[in-house]
């Protein structure tokens, strides 16, 4: 039950956002579209989210999803002027490297998110999972030594904590 | 000879392409110098009062579902038929196709933008006289959700959930429910799908419930071209 | 404005010689996924040069239109092997 | 006053563009100067999803709190959660692409 209300309220806001005006007629249309999406897809949608505390400690759940979203804007910039420095060099010189990185992370839904984090931090791309072994294959664009290594892994470390107090 | 041959081919691609040029070229001359002449005096009268007629804003449908609405009911014959005939020849057996496993990574995005979809679909249906979009597009993107059920679970997983006698059913809903909604321009005294001459009331212009008959043209046209769209795709590919 | 739509329309052009160019077919589809958001940026500019802002909706559904593009061909596009169909 | 707060507002709507364009210029450059696939796919995705939010940002500073800034954003997070997702399916559509002609031999076929 409470994973359709939230549902509902969800798409009702995207209903007025894409609609662009509040009347009582557009209010009235997106009603009927949102409680039928709901009903159909709301199991879906929330399949694998444990709602384990519930509203108890809602504010401190709105506090970590706003830290993850400074975090992920901070990381496209900060690896946006680093790539981007590589290509106006006189010539391009790498030294990449694949590595593989085995996590904790038990939900789907967490390694989807975290895959999509890898691919925006400095340097790393996730090329693939390994489900029978649960590690992450990546590529990194410049690793000198296995010291530097090291300490980009542990970068990719404290990402993994910030999800795994959100969703798992 | 074979030397002339070779040299005839390579002429012959550059050739096409310089006559290809020359026909656009007299086709823009003729486009840009149309103003001069008084052939425009239909569009200058749907321009002028297209909005006042038929009480839908954008002027593209008002042309598609009440100035012209008979063009509109061949053209979504054309897709009708199409699915009829794919579902009818293509044979039943499957067989492996060599494309790419996704991992589970595509498949969770995939669930969570499909309620985007299905909200993004409808709007596009209900505001086809209020905002660009209509039938057609709003069809479409409500047909890309099973698609995207078929390229990353599988066709059986598809159909399990969206079954072909369903999408049947809503496609013969659209065909039949467009052309009953033009009878009732019959009945109240006009022509078939007359929306803005018949006395319906057009609504004020700007409003959702407005523009007569065209918001429910818009609904059905959308229905027939996403159902007919989805059984083409899932025809098509026979994969195991 | 009109000077900004203008570079992003010549990057689009610069971006265009890898799809000529690539070895493999991977490296094609990037820069055509690069050339599809640069496009999408210049319809969203191009909705604030003639100041109709109803056109957001086209970059919306052509966004939308983009992603399940480059998904499907990533699927189903494969080098022909040899007596087979592409061949 | 009413000046002073436009001519602030101008201001963030020039350096958006500048960064914007700037990181656009470097997706182009990245592309046709790097040498193989994967740090092709680097510029493709940092560089790009840099160049396309900071432009968004400009849109949205020049329109105001309104119900299209709104959309735009809607636009933003769209963008930025699928480009990660296409640049994985590709990556993963490589490794697959060099492995599957040779797993799979003549005899299979004219079964």
């Amino acid at each position: 039950m409470r994973k359709k209300l939230l549902t509902f309220i969800l798409t009702l806001a995207l209903w007025f956002v894409f609609a662009g005006h509040v009347s009582i007629q557009v209010f009235f249309l997106g009603t009927i579209i949102s409680s039928f999406i709901s009903l159909m897809m709301a199991e879906n949608l929330f399949r694998l989210i444990q709602l384990k505390d519930g509203t108890k400690d809602f504010p401190k759940k709105t506090y970590d999803i706003f830290m993850v979203i400074i975090a992920f804007i901070y990381d496209v910039f900060l690896s946006a002027v680093k790539v981007s420095r590589h290509a106006f060099e006189i010539k391009p010189s790498f030294s990449p490297r694949i590595v593989r990185i085995k996590t904790s992370l038990k939900n789907s839904n967490s390694i989807a998110t975290l895959a999509s984090f890898i691919t925006f931090t400095q340097g790393s791309l996730a090329l693939d999972f390994d489900h029978i072994n649960n590690q992450y294959v990546i590529h990194w664009i410049d690793v000198h030594s296995d010291d530097e290594e090291e300490r980009k892994i542990a970068r990719i470390r404290k990402h993994l904590n910030l999800i795994a107090k959100i969703v798992d | 000879m074979s030397r002339l041959n070779e040299r005839f081919k390579k002429l012959y691609k550059i050739g096409l392409v310089i006559t290809f040029a020359i026909f656009l070229f007299f086709l823009f001359y003729d486009i840009h110098n149309l103003d001069s002449d008084g052939k425009r005096y239909l569009s200058e009268h749907y321009i002028s009062e297209g909005v006042q007629e038929t009480g839908a804003t954008n002027l593209v449908a008002s042309v598609l579902y009440d100035y012209r609405a008979f063009d509109t009911l061949g053209e979504a014959t054309v897709i009708l038929t199409a699915a009829t005939i794919l579902a009818f020849l293509v044979p039943i057996t499957k067989a492996t196709m060599f494309g790419t496993t996704f991992k589970s990574i595509v498949n969770q995005t995939i669930t969570l933008i499909i309620p985007f979809l299905a909200v993004l679909g409808a709007y596009l249906l209900l505001f086809g006289h209020l905002s660009p979009g209509g039938g057609f597009v709003g069809g479409v993107v409500l047909s890309v959700i099973p698609i995207l059920l078929t390229i990353t679970y599988s066709v059986d997983f598809s159909e399990y959930i969206f079954k072909p006698a369903q999408k049947k059913l809503v496609e013969n809903i659209g065909a039949i429910g467009f052309v009953l909604l033009g009878l009732l321009g019959v009945f109240t005294g006009s022509n078939f799908l007359a929306s803005g001459q018949a006395p319906f009331g057009t609504g004020s212009a700007g409003e959702v419930f407005s523009a007569g008959l065209i918001p429910y043209l818009n609904l059905m046209i959308g229905l027939k071209v996403g159902a007919g769209l989805a059984i083409i795709f899932n025809s098509l590919i026979k994969e195991k | 404005m009109l000077y900004l739509i203008l570079v992003i329309v010549l990057t689009a052009i610069l971006t265009f010689y890898r799809v000529i160019k690539g070895p493999s077919l991977p490296d094609r589809l990037v820069a055509m996924n690069c050339i599809g958001v640069m496009f999408l940026l210049v319809l969203v500019l191009l909705s604030f040069y003639f100041e109709r802002k109803i056109f957001i909706d086209v970059a919306l559904v052509y966004g939308v239109f983009l992603f399940i593009n480059v998904l499907i061909m990533a699927k189903y596009l494969r080098k022909p092997w040899k007596g087979g169909v592409g061949d | 006053m009413i000046d002073f707060i436009l001519s602030i507002r101008q201001l963030f709507v020039f350096i958006f563009f500048i960064t914007g364009i700037y990181f656009l210029l470097s997706t182009a450059v990245g592309l046709i100067r790097f040498p193989n696939l994967y740090t092709r796919l680097h510029a493709g995705s940092k560089c790009l999803m840099a160049g396309g939010i900071s432009v968004f940002m400009g849109c949205i500073v020049l329109e105001g709190i309104s119900f299209v800034s709104l959309k735009l954003i809607v636009i933003m997070i769209f963008l930025s959660i699928t480009n990660p997702v296409t640049i994985h399916v590709i990556a993963s559509f490589d490794n697959n692409y060099n492995l599957i002609p040779k797993t799979y031999t003549k005899e299979d076929f004219e079964k």
